[in-house]
């Protein structure tokens, strides 16, 4: 196996693979890192964090439908205090470079917690705009483009380091995605969970207290493959997370001739945690069988 | 995962116990340390499901055993598989019962249903730790596929595990406030801990709720505690009824 | 089995069980017709038909994917002339109330179809403002509220037959429906396809030669589900078609709990023509057996 | 659909032969009707997913046979499925090839990879009007399923079945210019149908093309032809080459 055929560099980062372990399903690594050998992956992002502590939902948190999961797990989180204190440490020792993933919908909290990462090791910042897990309240600045615009812009000038913003397919993903950009931001996650729910027969009730959830799994990675396929359309430069369903090598093959530059992995990871291992030495086996390599099948689904 | 195969099933309504197998060598190292308490995360081969978490009833040089009660998509799935058919399987995890319980005393252990299987294997493990056990089911289908001398039928004898252990207390001498581990539903459990406080004795429970990773990375797996959010699967499954907040 | 349980009347009408076939994936019933026997399902909705005569899309048109397939018909049909010549005629005697399928994003031409229709005994006007595959040009009125709301308004002056106007999964979902409903449809379809794709690693070509497609199948059916609850959450009286990934009785119980007054069957008729059959038998089945009827799960998995 | 059970199954290299057994009398009644050219819908027992188009190879009074190329989900699946497993079926569909060729006539059948089945059935059918069969694959890796005297193996002999065909057309002395029919892959019909050109030979093909709901309903599997769109499951598989607009 030939590594080689998968470097590459993006924002001035060098990066082994393509795969990346999506915010969320492999918290901060802990157990994932006693599962398999993260310095054989690409990047690593860490759970979603909040400024203040969060519970997150009451179970279930998780549900089975067919081909997927919906999951309302709420962005249970220390809160970015203890964060800072007790997982960054962890988080920065990781032998892969590093994205955090911070959450909120006041400005000013945002503010904090990118100000505050400058002092961190950690390579990129993304910024979560679309849990569907919590209150209205809560719910982040997510899908108005002005104030994605003002955030970005405003986070763009307390930090050097990269901001990614993380959207849920959306039919005007164009409009979202040209606010962050025209924002300053270096890219964006595609995508996070879509709405979903099950309602329990018995019961006659949601079977989550929410009553809908993110739905994850390869159930909806045709939805998110056309989320990644469009923007790279309209967005030439922007560097794309493609994230959705992916389980196999082929999944992200496809998401990389669609136009993706890195590809998340989440709930792939739950299924199996040895899967993003299994897919960079099948997308590594794929490219020396094939004689080619990342740069001859990145965006080559695309026309142009 | 590791590959595993199904060596054996019997199905009795609605229960089943199926052996597996380890396909190698490397799989047996790993499994064959799993101790009571413990699961193991299990998946068929076909579809792209989350595995499912199984506790284990008992375990040999060349597998496993459990006890499952037929409920849903995976269940039925293997309810309905031959002998030969292979699955997956990831684990052990979760903390072993002992690790939790002062072994200095002896134990009063509770099963309900399919929270039979880590019972028994408990009991199995530590003979000589047990002070009473009482293995309680609905109906008596489970006598086709285990004999359990502990067993309780609550069709039959129209007793309930809380019955049978309201019996045992009132006979007991110890001078120690007894100690009760239970594992079944979520009903049995709530219902144990009240009991629990009107006789004062101390009372772990082993939580079941659905799970996603199984590992402690998803948080999928919630259960509130004084000490705040715990998962079920990394903290637990086996927990001081004292210390959850019943009522989230 | 007893059916009674089952019957309802909507909108005057008598229908015999809250099972729908969806438009297209049945054509105009002729196969169906002799493959199962009609009388015992709900409604019909005929395949969508546009004014002018539509050859529809290159092959493939039709692209497996996990829980579902991707296709891409481009609304293939004679023509509204042709239709009302040689298709009508068949539609009306078929055993069953049948719902006429239209589409255009001119309003003269839909102001012409529906003329027309007022001629027919067909029962319900459905609007087609979501087909995902055909070109910009052609694209239906779709996702403008305010054009929907005049068009609609337009429409309803010249039939008294109800309107009812099918969407795709939409962020905008509830100001879409309200903007159907302020213009004076009886209620919607939801939901149509979502825009999905995949990619040939071999070709590293997307398979579809419009790239993208309509996303059909058990796949979608937790977004169409939450699609359906939300909209009746929000618009207590309107009628409700539920569509999307319904195979089984259990499926159709779902939208009938979230709050759909009758359930779609589209892929499911592709899977195997006898579902809807098997579906109306396992619901009389399992209304029998818990002594249940259609208004006693109704609407029951929401809180109010 | 109807249920039916894998009979006998083997595999050589990529390709397969699967006798299925109905279940039950009404499937009998329903699909031993089938006849050369018509296809059924073969689906699995596990997932929704759409059921696949195969030609029937043979029937008998208990079942049928297929002769499968294994390239995906559904083939592999079977590949995989030992004897004694259940799958679903429905059909048969399709135009018989007999309704639009003049028998009156003796053809020469042309079958590729996989097209082979239908024209096999058809040769079996109709012995006394084959003028001239050719059956082409790449390697022979078919010998180990079917003894087929009329097969050209082109990585053997270097001959594709065009090659076949030129020699027997320059053989040939019948006064009625040539009839052919043939199934195979698009590339193959196309380049027949230019060979047809050429040569001045009346060609029919059955073609292959992605299927929803196999019988006309869907709009999923069109061909362009002078006539307008045609369903490749209703209006075909077989059309007059000459109907056919190649480059859509
Ligand atoms: C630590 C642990 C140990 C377990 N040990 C055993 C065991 O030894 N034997 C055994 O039979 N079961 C055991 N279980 C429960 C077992 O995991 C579930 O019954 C199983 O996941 C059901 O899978 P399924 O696909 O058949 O059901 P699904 O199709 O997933 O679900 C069927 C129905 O049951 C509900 N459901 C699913 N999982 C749970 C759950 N965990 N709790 C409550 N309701 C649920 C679903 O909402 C659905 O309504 C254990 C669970 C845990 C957490
Ligand atoms: C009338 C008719 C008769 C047929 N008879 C036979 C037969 O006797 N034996 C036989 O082996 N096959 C036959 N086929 C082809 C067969 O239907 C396909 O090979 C089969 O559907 C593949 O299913 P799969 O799930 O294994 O492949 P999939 O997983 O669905 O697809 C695997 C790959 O093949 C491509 N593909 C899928 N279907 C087709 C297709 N129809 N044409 C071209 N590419 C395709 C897909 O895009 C994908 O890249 C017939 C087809 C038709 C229309
Ligand atoms: C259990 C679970 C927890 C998640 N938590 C987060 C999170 O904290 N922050 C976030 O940005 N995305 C979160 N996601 C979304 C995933 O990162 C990913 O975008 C989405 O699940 C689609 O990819 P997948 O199909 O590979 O899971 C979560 C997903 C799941 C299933
Ligand atoms: C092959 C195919 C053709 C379709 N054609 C139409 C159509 O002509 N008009 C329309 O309104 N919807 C059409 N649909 C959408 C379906 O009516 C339905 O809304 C959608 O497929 C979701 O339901 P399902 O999962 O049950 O298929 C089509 C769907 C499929 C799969
Ligand atoms: S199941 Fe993932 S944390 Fe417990
Ligand atoms: S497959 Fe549906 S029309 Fe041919």
């Amino acid at each position: 196996m030939d590594n080689n055929r998968l470097a590459i560099e993006l924002l001035g980062l060098k990066i082994k693979n393509p795969i990346v372990i999506a915010s969320g399903p492999a918290g901060n690594g802990e157990e994932l890192s006693r599962a398999i050998d993260l310095s054989k992956i690409g990047l690593f992002t860490s759970k979603t964090v909040t400024l203040e502590k969060t519970d997150g939902n009451p179970p279930p948190r998780i549900v089975d439908v067919y081909g997927g999961i919906i999951n309302s797990i709420g962005l249970q989180n220390p809160g970015f205090k203890d964060f800072m204190k007790n997982q960054i440490p962890f988080l920065e020792q990781l032998p892969l470079p590093v994205i955090i993933s911070i959450a909120s919908n006041y400005l000013e909290e945002l503010a904090i917690m990118v100000k505050a990462l400058n002092e961190s090791s950690c390579e990129w910042i993304e910024l979560n705009f679309s849990c569907p897990n919590v209150d209205k309240g809560k719910e982040p600045i997510g899908t108005n483009p002005n104030k994605i615009f003002e955030t970005v812009k405003f986070l763009k000038k307390l930090t050097k380091k990269p901001l990614l913003v993380k959207f849920a397919p959306s039919d005007s993903i164009l409009e979202l995605v040209d606010s962050s950009i025209s924002g300053g931001a270096e890219g964006v996650v595609l995508s996070n969970c879509p709405k979903g729910m099950k309602i329990d027969i018995h019961t006659m009730k949601p079977i989550l207290k929410r009553e809908y959830g993110g739905f994850a799994g390869p159930a909806i990675k045709p939805i998110t493959l056309h989320q990644v396929f469009q923007v790279r359309k309209a967005f030439k430069n922007a560097l794309i997370i493609g994230t959705g369903g992916v389980i196999n090598h082929e999944d992200a093959l496809e998401y990389l001739m669609a136009g993706a530059n890195l590809v998340g992995i989440g709930f792939g990871v739950m299924l199996d945690p040895i899967i993003p291992i299994h897919i960079v030495e099948g997308l590594s086996k794929y490219m020396t069988e094939n004689d080619l390599n990342y740069f001859s099948v990145f965006c080559k689904a695309q026309s142009y | 995962m590791i590959k595993i195969k199904l060596k054996e099933k019997k199905v009795s309504e609605d229960f089943l116990v199926a052996k597996f197998e380890y396909t190698d060598q490397l799989s047996e190292k790993e499994t064959t340390t799993v101790q009571a308490g413990q699961f193991l995360m299990l998946k068929n081969r076909t579809e792209p499901i989350l595995a499912k978490p199984f506790s284990v009833l008992s375990t040999d040089k060349k597998g496993f055993s459990v006890l499952i009660k037929i409920i849903g998509r995976f269940t039925s799935y293997l309810s309905q598989s031959k002998p030969g058919e292979l699955f997956f399987c990831r684990g052990p995890y979760g903390t072993p019962f002992e690790k939790k319980l002062d072994l200095s005393r002896k134990i009063i252990t509770i099963g309900g249903g399919c929270g039979a299987a880590p019972i028994l294997f408990f009991n199995q493990q530590f003979p000589n730790h047990i002070e009473k056990s009482i293995i309680g089911f609905k109906t008596d289908a489970i006598k086709q596929l285990l004999s359990i001398k502990e067993a309780v039928y609550e069709s039959l004898s129209g007793q309930t595990v809380i019955d049978t252990l309201d019996e045992h207390l009132s006979k007991r001498h110890e001078l120690q406030p007894p100690v009760v581990l239970a594992c079944g539903s979520l009903g049995m459990c709530r219902a144990l801990f009240n009991h629990s406080k009107e006789n004062n004795y101390r009372l772990f429970v082993s939580l079941d709720e659905r799970m996603g990773c199984g590992m402690g990375m998803c948080k999928g797996c919630p259960v509130k505690t004084k000490s705040g959010i715990k998962m079920v699967c990394k903290d637990g499954p086996i927990f001081d009824s004292d210390d959850i907040i019943w009522d989230w």
